[in-house]
């Protein structure tokens, strides 16, 4: 009964702040407001029984949506980001796009065939995520790693404004066609 | 878990190439963090040697019998071999291309790192058998292929580029992965193993939905419609070595990939045949349409490899129902590999000239990138006895065996079209002439191994 | 030996371009050096010739064996004269001089390469070596009449290359088509397929298989109406050139037509020889009158060839009909045979004459023309004895072949046979108007100064008409060859 | 191997005299004993009835012989050609082109002798088409008048239109028997390609021998020297057609309306051509108009089946004939002019005057010349293939005693000129007698025993011969020949008594020529002319319509595009705009018009448009994945 | 709660995310919407492992991925966000139209 209560509440919150994300007039607020649908879906993951992926997913959002909040500020140059402005294009298109995928997939979840096999009660999902973890998708585990190493040094190669020596972009163009016969 | 460690092991022998290049990756990483500035340029060796080493395993196992590891994530098949071979050896040609594309830049070090881990995300990609590992591969050589295009930090069309891809990289691989819940949904796992069973008699509606998501970030991969917007872009503003790296591994890997993932849905309520159908039609007429108009020698490229991601799909049409798919889409991969290192390897060598018109006269001042430039092109249209000939024949004949007679007749229509625009750069180069000849870079090693491969 | 002949060239191709710098006779000398190796082979060839059904001196070798693709040569009674016309048209087009613009290496080479292509065409014995062949001459002849074309070359030559390639296409899927049905293992081996005939006698597949590959040689041809890319390219090709595209390059249709379509298919031939015959009369009837009315010298010729195409094309529509009675198809089909080596000759002549008229009055507009018998009586010699030839007078090689079709023809269609008849007539109206407009009637004042043929130009012409009357007055040695395939394929 | 010598030695003469055209003074010689030893070789051939035959490859044998009616022509052909070459090296010793000429002369007398010893329909095409090729030469043999190579031009061409016949018969020969031979044609029993063939020849034939409705090409062909005239109307050329007839006739007769059309054909050429020569003003025209008829004769005898009448008639008309053109040559050389009034050389040349005199008469067949007992055979013929046969025939006859005395009188009959005209020379003098002599001397077929003689020479037979036919075209000669004479008195013979109009309408053969010109050459060359541009516009069309359609297409596309990406009035907006655009496209590529450009073109404008959707902003790439992706999902799951 | 409610709301948030993606001019808002769109797939995956796979941790596993992905695209979107800032002063998909047709 709670639980259903709390569903329906952490739904209507994820679905509406994540309908604010795109209303409000400030990138500040609309970070909030992202942070603010993950956190709940957070809760319904916690409500489902896989407590540690929706702690998980709460707290790395809360950081990661502060970072985007800072970003913003020093980035968008305008004081806290929070001078009011709305950039939208093409909102018909938008809107009808958005709706149709919603529906889409509604029809999929409400119409098709989903075999019936609910997860047994009692079972600690985090003790067999470890295991999967470090048992059978060890692969998968690796890849994500690697893969985030290589994100990291990308967005550093990317953005950091001096490296080892001096400026980081130096001599980081195309080679130029004016050159005399080598 | 006893013996779980053992098996570690041995699993992890199976793969060797992709520990290779994941190790190595991180050495040429560190390395290049302490090498003074001045012989950055050797760490190009360094990341050529590893790739070498990958290579020279991948060629070892290419004898092993085909067979599942890592408790069924990843595929050791035939197919998968040799598109980590090709891969390794397009990221070698690589890295010789951008030697001295890249000699003024302060942080080489770097490229070469991402060149080698983007190689290892292909190769992973094409050798995956389970959807997360595909995701993850696919990210993995998506960031890398992000950062490559943008790697000219000072270049407004680079960083250009870099965006643009991202921006279509991160919707397809949103779609991706919500296609992949549903499969999970409706499969109850991920595993190919797995879903061959589960989605047999899986619902239609929830297979097609998520089918149709992962194509789309599958599409992305390949520079296929919906999503190949990016490829011509790409081609445009990355740094011409760079973007030639990343016409060519996306399409390796996931066309690959591809074929491996229907001949999982062999028996499943979907039609997987005709949509992949559709989309290598589109594609391939889009890709050639578009190029026909373009004076941007490295523009028109990147539409060229639009169309032939689309020759590429023929294979996949025909998979399960004849005998040449795979063999055409392995010659395909090849021929389409060297082509495109042969005829970028030109473009790197005139600095990135771009302009058809520019062209005028190259067959007088360097008969010999003349010549890479026709032997590529030409192989693209398909002329015998180039590898472009053999590839088309295999895949004309696959997919009329399978039953799709008019995409071979398209195709032919196509390969017709193509050779216009192909023309309009060849021309200028071999029947006109001009005074001044085209400077150039130093090193011609690059499109000088493509040539001797091609055909 | 016949892979040498394919092999030589080839090289010498190579090898010209890496030569030192334009050295224009040496390049030309050792372009006609090696362009007699072939020619000499050919005639060893001939000499060893026994004439049996079926091919002789094969040559073969393991290629793609996993698709069924093997390296195979060798003759008969159909492609050793075509393979000999070929040799020879090379060497003599060779001699021919012509404005090289400078670069004569590449010419040179591109000639080896073309020559290379064309004879390993006819040679051929498996067909994904045969479709080789026949891109790598669109290739070849591409370069030659863009790079030393004249007038508007570059579009002519894309026309020509991009039609003939949509052609070359087609006759690809039909390929493709024909290897699927060979049974298992599938092949591409020509001497296999035709054995075991694979394709059954009706159904839709055969039919298409048929029409694409129909379609790709009626384009090469051409027949019409799919002849448009001709006439622009002659016109804009130098002389040399147009000899080859008219003398061999169009050979590789009819050639087709009977290897491929008549030899592999007959059974479905059958059931379309009628249809292909009309298209055979129309493209004779229309392309004679087309050339009646065209004022542009060599572009009447162009027409011309549309026209002889056509003779060739319905012997082999007349051969294909089983019903008939295989005398007559056997007489059409030779007859068709003579009429590819004669037009080689008589066209490939006639274009060389054209470029000699080119170089000295720098067009080719007959109405700018006139008396030149008095200045030029060699020119005008040689252009009569082949515009003779090719209105079909009797002693010249013409008539030998055209006689013959049409004698079979009437056996079997008798309709068909009549109206092409009325092309006999209009060709010799159209080419003596052209000889009276060019050559007789008094001189014009500007051609006072006109020079008669020099001797590269005789080198080249003489033993080409020679041919042509040899021909003309004893048949019996060519007929003979040719009619021991043409019998093993009709079956008479 | 004799056999071939007839046609060997000719040729190599040909050749020798072309070596040595340098040296003017050598070719006549040659020539004449070039001929002359021809002359003997086919006599030798004819009375050893030699035969040979070749091999045409394909196992298809060819063959010569020399037999029946062959036999005189062999011997005929090389005769009167010798009197001709004669006449010409002297005539024309001025002609820088002489040995051209005589070279073209003896070459043709080669070709013809080939097509006279054929033994099947393919030699027999061979030596024909050669005949006509040789003919177009020597009719343009002043090459620099464009008139003269363009009547050239319409000789060879229009006999050419009666080869086509040839061709048809040989196929058909061919057909019917697997060969060409003529004995095996006579024993086939194939009838429908047996009237094939028969059809053909009689059309070859008509076309050679002038018959109508072909005769007007005798007129272009006096183009030609005057030699060549002779030469192409006496023996060869004209002669080929009437030959051919009786070669056949035994083989074809089997053919139930092969005499009938034959006869028909001849009696009504016989008085057309009659009259034409009546009416004519051209001496020459005149004699050409003579030439028809009187071929029209041997095809009555032919078609009648009495072949041996038509051979000797062939025979007597191939020597007065050229007797007769020579004569006009040597009126033409020393007046310079052709116009019948203009002239009467009776006091100027007396000696031609009798030499053409006696030509005249056998025109007239006046016995007891050869021509008169050749022509009460045909006469005979005639009669005995029914009795308005016979009628027309005597009115023939009467018609040509008519023209005849007409031609006599008014070209060498008294005039006023006298000898101040330059008179022939010795040799040519020598040719006329030669003619002369023959002429005369077939008189003696009316010693008894002619008529076996002639039967046996020709291997055909005679009809009997009635007295009263004699008589009654002895009454016509004289009635005729009092006619003109009236007529010559009063001055008026030159119009014949015609008025004017007509006369020009009947001698220019009755408006066959415009007629023809209107309604077969016109048609055809406008048919041509328009397929050329046809050739052009056709294609136009088919890229007109090529354009429109990836137009078509690609607008849309672009419109299915941007009324999601911009707004949908943008869209209208822009879709008029390059509708517009596209016209003038399609517009320029049909001016342009040629296919593969305007293809080229319109695959282009598609790309233009097509390169549109890349936007270069992302959000419109995104419509296009989102748009994209539930397609393929819908696909995925409709296409099972 | 049912897996269907579940997968609703999981389409719903991937529907407002698509949303975002498309009208949103700004780069940093489109990738809010991108991850709300991944948001919607992580709901969408637990619901599945919860309801119709017999809690396969393989779910579990799948939401960790879709988190990395949802990481690495929110890292490296950002250093592309301010390279090309610093080199374009782009910061609307309007403002990068340099490469087109």
């Amino acid at each position: 009964m709670i639980v259903a209560v709390l569903f329906w509440v952490f739904s209507a919150v994820a679905v509406v702040t994540g309908w604010l994300v795109f209303r409000t007039d400030s990138m500040v607020r609309a970070a909030y407001w992202l942070m603010a649908s993950f956190v709940s879906v957070g809760g319904i993951l916690i409500l489902v029984g896989s407590d540690f992926l929706g702690l998980i997913l709460i707290l790395m959002m809360a950081g990661e949506m502060t970072i985007m909040a800072i970003f913003m500020v020093m980035f968008m140059m305008n004081p806290a980001g929070l001078n009011p402005m709305t950039m939208v294009h093409q909102h018909r298109t938008a809107i009808v796009s958005g709706a149709g995928a919603f529906l889409a997939l509604a029809a999929v979840g409400l119409l098709a065939e989903f075999p019936d096999r609910p997860v047994a009660a009692g079972v600690d999902a985090t003790v067999e995520l470890g295991v999967e973890l470090l048992g059978e998708s060890m692969l998968v585990f690796e890849t994500a790693g690697v893969a985030l190493l290589a994100v990291m040094i990308g967005s550093v190669a990317l953005v950091s404004k001096n490296g080892r020596y001096g400026p980081a972009d130096e001599g980081s163009v195309e080679p130029t066609l004016e050159v005399e016969e080598s | 878990m006893p013996g779980m460690g053992a098996q570690m092991v041995e699993f992890l022998a199976e793969i060797r190439p992709e520990l290779i290049l994941a190790a190595g990756g991180i050495v040429v990483l560190l390395v290049a963090l302490f090498t003074p500035r001045r012989i950055q340029s050797w760490i190009a060796g360094g990341a050529a040697a590893v790739l070498a080493a990958a290579g020279a395993y991948a060629v070892a196992d290419l004898a092993d019998p085909p067979g599942l590891t890592f408790f069924d994530t990843l595929a050791a098949d035939g197919p998968g071999r040799w598109a980590t071979l090709l891969l390794v050896v397009t990221a070698l040609l690589v890295i010789v291309l951008s030697v001295e594309w890249f000699a003024a830049d302060a942080r080489q070090g770097e490229y070469y790192f991402l060149i080698v881990f983007g190689t290892l995300g292909a190769v992973l990609l094409a050798g995956a058998a389970d959807l997360m590992e595909m995701i993850l591969a696919m990210m993995l050589s998506s960031v890398t292929g992000y950062t490559l295009a943008a790697f000219h930090r000072r270049s407004r069309s680079s960083s250009e580029a870099g965006m643009k891809y991202f921006l279509i990289g991160a919707l397809a691989n949103g779609a991706m992965v919500y296609g992949v819940a549903l499969l999970f949904g409706v499969g109850g796992t991920t595993t190919f193993t797995g879903l061959g069973a589960g989605l047999a008699d899986a619902d239609p509606l929830a297979l097609a939905a998520g089918f149709g998501l992962v194509v789309v970030g599958l599409a992305f991969k390949i520079g296929a419609t919906p999503l190949h917007q990016w490829v011509p872009d790409v081609a445009e503003g990355a740094p011409a070595p760079a973007a030639a790296f990343l016409m060519i591994v996306g399409k390796v890997g996931g066309l690959v990939f591809l074929a491996r993932w229907v001949s999982v849905l062999a028996d499943a309520p979907l039609g997987w045949r005709a949509l992949v159908a559709l989309l290598a039609a589109v594609t391939m007429t889009l890709g050639n349409l578009v190029a026909l108009r373009q004076d941007d020698v490295r523009r028109l490229l990147g539409w060229s490899a639009v169309s032939q991601a689309g020759y590429g799909l023929l294979a996949v049409v025909a998979i399960g129902r004849s005998s040449l798919a795979v063999p055409a889409l392995l010659m395909f991969l090849f021929a389409y590999t060297l082509g495109t290192l042969a005829v970028f390897g030109v473009v790197v060598e005139l600095r990135g000239l771009t302009d058809r018109f520019a062209y005028r006269g190259l067959a007088r001042f360097h008969p010999w990138l003349a010549a890479a430039l026709l032997i590529g092109f030409l192989s693209f249209v398909g002329i015998p006895p180039l590898g472009g000939f053999a590839a088309k024949l295999l895949l004309m004949g696959a997919v009329i065996e399978a039953g799709y007679a008019w995409l071979a007749v398209l195709t032919v229509v196509n390969s017709a079209i193509s050779l216009v625009y192909y023309l309009r750069v060849l021309a200028p180069s071999y029947l006109e002439t001009t005074e001044s000849a085209q400077p150039v870079l130093g090193r011609k090693a690059g499109w000088a191994v493509a040539v001797a491969a091609v055909g | 030996m016949l892979t040498a002949s394919i092999v030589v060239p080839a090289v010498a191709s190579a090898a010209l371009l890496a030569f030192p710098r334009e050295r224009e006779r040496l390049a030309r000398w050792f372009a006609f050096g090696v362009s007699l190796v072939p020619l000499t082979l050919v005639i060893v060839a001939w000499v060893r010739f026994e004439g049996g059904p079926g091919f002789e001196m094969v040559e073969s070798a393991r290629w793609i064996p996993s698709i069924g693709v093997t390296y195979q040569v060798g003759v008969d009674g159909l492609s050793l004269p075509l393979v000999a016309l070929t040799a020879l048209l090379f060497s003599a087009s060779i001699v021919f001089p012509v404005d090289l613009r400078g670069r004569a290496r590449q010419y040179y080479a591109a000639f080896m390469f073309l020559e290379a292509a064309s004879l390993g065409l006819f040679l051929a014995l498996d067909l994904i070596l045969f479709f080789v062949f026949f891109d790598l001459s669109l290739v070849g002849m591409y370069f030659l009449i863009a790079i030393w074309g004249h007038g508007n070359a570059h579009r002519s030559a894309l026309k020509f290359f991009v039609y003939t390639l949509v052609g070359s296409l087609a006759l690809l899927l039909g390929i493709l088509g024909i290897y699927l049905n060979s049974g298992d293992p599938a092949t591409f081996d020509m001497i296999e397929i035709i054995r075991t005939q694979p394709l059954p006698a009706s159904g839709l597949a055969s039919a298409l298989i048929f029409w694409a590959i129909a379609f790709g040689f009626m384009v090469k041809t051409p027949l019409a109406p799919f002849h448009t890319w001709l006439p622009p390219a002659h016109v804009d090709a130098p002389a040399p050139a147009s000899t080859i595209l008219a003398g061999v390059l169009l050979k590789m249709g009819t050639y087709g037509f009977v290897r491929i379509l008549l030899q592999m298919m007959p059974e479905t031939f059958d059931r379309f020889a009628l249809p292909i015959g009309v298209i055979a009369v129309v493209s004779i009837v229309y392309g004679a009158l087309v050339a009646m009315a065209q004022t542009n010298l060599k572009r009447l010729i162009a027409y011309t060839s549309v026209n002889h195409m056509g003779y060739v094309i319905l012997g082999v529509a007349v051969a294909a009909t089983l019903g008939a009675e295989p005398g007559a198809r056997s007489i059409a089909l030779t007859g068709a045979t003579i009429e590819m080596v004669a037009h080689g000759l008589i066209t490939g002549a006639m274009f060389l004459l054209t470029g000699s008229v080119l170089a000295r009055a720098e067009t080719y507009e007959m109405g700018d023309l006139g008396g030149l018998a008095s200045k030029a009586p060699a020119l005008t010699g040689a252009t009569m004895v082949a515009a003779f030839a090719s209105l079909g007078l009797p002693g010249l090689a013409g008539f030998v072949a055209e006689f013959q079709i049409f004698a079979g023809t009437l056996a079997v269609y008798p309709w068909l046979a009549g109206i092409g008849l009325l092309g006999i007539v209009i060709t010799a109206a159209l080419f003596l108007r052209m000889l009276q407009q060019v050559f007789l009637g008094p001189l014009p004042e500007r051609w006072s100064s006109w020079t008669d043929l020099g001797r590269r130009e005789l080198a080249a012409l003489v033993p080409m008409l020679a041919l042509v009357v040899v021909i003309g007055i004893i048949p019996a040695w060519l007929v003979d060859v040719i009619d021991t395939a043409s019998r093993f394929m009709t079956g008479g | 191997m004799t056999i071939w010598l007839p046609i060997v030695l000719p040729l190599l003469g040909s050749g020798l005299i072309l070596a040595l055209r340098r040296r003017r003074g050598l070719v006549g010689p040659v020539a004449l004993t070039a001929i002359a030893a021809a002359v003997i070789a086919a006599l030798a051939t004819a009375l050893s009835e030699s035969s040979t035959t070749w091999s045409w490859g394909g196992g298809i044998e060819l063959g010569l012989s020399v037999v029946d009616a062959g036999r005189i022509m062999v011997v005929l052909v090389p005769v009167v050609a010798l009197a001709v070459v004669a006449y010409a090296v002297s005539s024309m010793s001025e002609d820088r082109a002489l040995a051209r000429l005589l070279a073209l002369l003896t070459g043709f007398v080669a070709a013809m002798e080939l097509l006279v010893m054929a033994a099947d329909l393919l030699t027999l095409l061979i030596g024909w088409e050669l005949v006509g090729a040789a003919s177009w030469a020597l009719i343009g043999h002043d090459w620099e008048n464009p008139g003269s190579s363009s009547s050239a031009k319409e000789a060879f061409v229009a006999t050419r239109f009666g080869d086509l016949g040839l061709y048809i018969a040989a196929g058909a020969a061919f057909a019917a028997t697997g060969g060409f031979g003529y004995e095996a044609l006579a024993s086939t029993s194939d009838r429908a390609w047996l009237g094939v063939v028969a059809g053909g020849v009689i059309v070859a034939a008509a076309a050679k021998s002038a018959q109508l409705p072909f005769s007007p090409w005798l007129f272009s062909a006096m183009a030609g020297p005057t030699p060549v005239s002779a030469l192409l109307h006496s023996a060869t050329m004209v002669a080929a057609g009437a030959y051919a007839l009786i070669r056949l006739q035994p083989a074809l007769s089997a053919v139930p309306w092969f005499g009938p059309v034959v006869v028909a054909l001849g009696l009504v050429t016989a008085l057309a051509g009659g009259l034409v020569a009546y009416a004519q003003t051209d001496f020459k025209k005149a004699l050409a108009g003579s030439t028809s008829a009187q071929y029209g004769l041997m095809l009555l005898a032919t078609g009648a089946g009495f072949t041996a009448a038509g051979m000797g008639q062939l025979t007597a008309h191939a020597f007065f004939k050229a007797l007769l053109f020579l004569g006009a040559g040597v009126a033409l050389h020393a007046t310079g002019t052709l116009d019948l009034g203009k002239l009467a050389l009776g006091r100027a040349l007396p000696r031609v005057a009798v030499l053409f005199g006696v030509g005249a008469a056998a025109l007239a067949a006046v016995p007891p010349l050869g021509a008169a007992f050749t022509k009460e055979a045909v006469l005979a013929a005639a009669v005995d293939s029914g009795m308005w046969v016979g009628i027309g025939a005597v009115v023939a006859g009467v018609l040509s005693a008519l023209y005849a005395s007409r031609l006599h009188l008014l070209g060498y009959g008294p005039g006023d000129r006298t000898g101040s005209e330059q008179g022939p020379r010795v040799l040519e003098i020598a040719a006329l007698s030669l003619l002369a002599l023959l002429t005369l001397g077939l008189g003696l077929l009316w010693a008894p025993g002619g008529e076996e003689i002639l039967q046996e020479l020709t291997g055909g037979d005679l009809a009997e011969g009635k007295p009263w036919e004699l008589a009654v075209s002895l009454g016509g000669i004289v009635t005729a020949f009092a006619f003109t004479w009236m007529l010559w008195r009063r001055g008026s013979l030159l119009s014949g008594g015609f008025p004017e109009r007509m006369r020009r309408f009947v001698a220019g053969w009755y408006g066959i020529p415009s007629a023809a010109k209107h309604l077969v050459v016109d048609p055809i060359l406008n048919l041509s002319r328009a397929a050329s541009k046809g050739d052009r516009s056709i294609v136009d069309r088919m890229v007109g319509t090529v354009a429109a359609s990836a137009t078509w297409l690609s607008d849309g596309l672009r419109r299915g595009m941007e009324t999601w990406i911009d707004s949908v009035a943008m869209a209208f907006g822009g879709g008029t705009l390059r509708t517009a655009e596209a016209s003038r496209e399609v517009d320029e590529t049909g001016v342009d018009g040629v296919l593969v450009e305007g293809l080229a073109a319109a695959i282009a404008y598609g790309g233009e448009q097509s390169r549109r959707t890349q936007t270069g902003m992302s959000h419109h790439y995104y419509t296009v994945i989102v748009i994209g992706g539930l397609v393929a999902i819908i696909l995925a799951l409709i296409w099972r | 709660m049912t897996l269907e409610a579940l997968l609703v709301v999981a389409a719903a948030l991937f529907g407002i995310g698509l949303y975002g993606a498309l009208s949103q001019q700004s780069f940093v808002m489109i990738m809010m919407g991108l991850e709300l769109m991944i948001n919607g797939a992580i709901l969408a995956i637990v619901a599945f492992w919860w309801g119709s796979t017999g809690g396969n941790p393989e779910g579990q596993l799948l939401v960790v991925v879709a988190m990395a992905v949802m990481a690495i695209e929110a890292a490296i979107g950002f250093a592309l966000v301010t390279n090309v800032y610093r080199v374009r002063k782009a910061d609307i998909t309007e403002k990068l139209r340099k490469l087109k047709g």
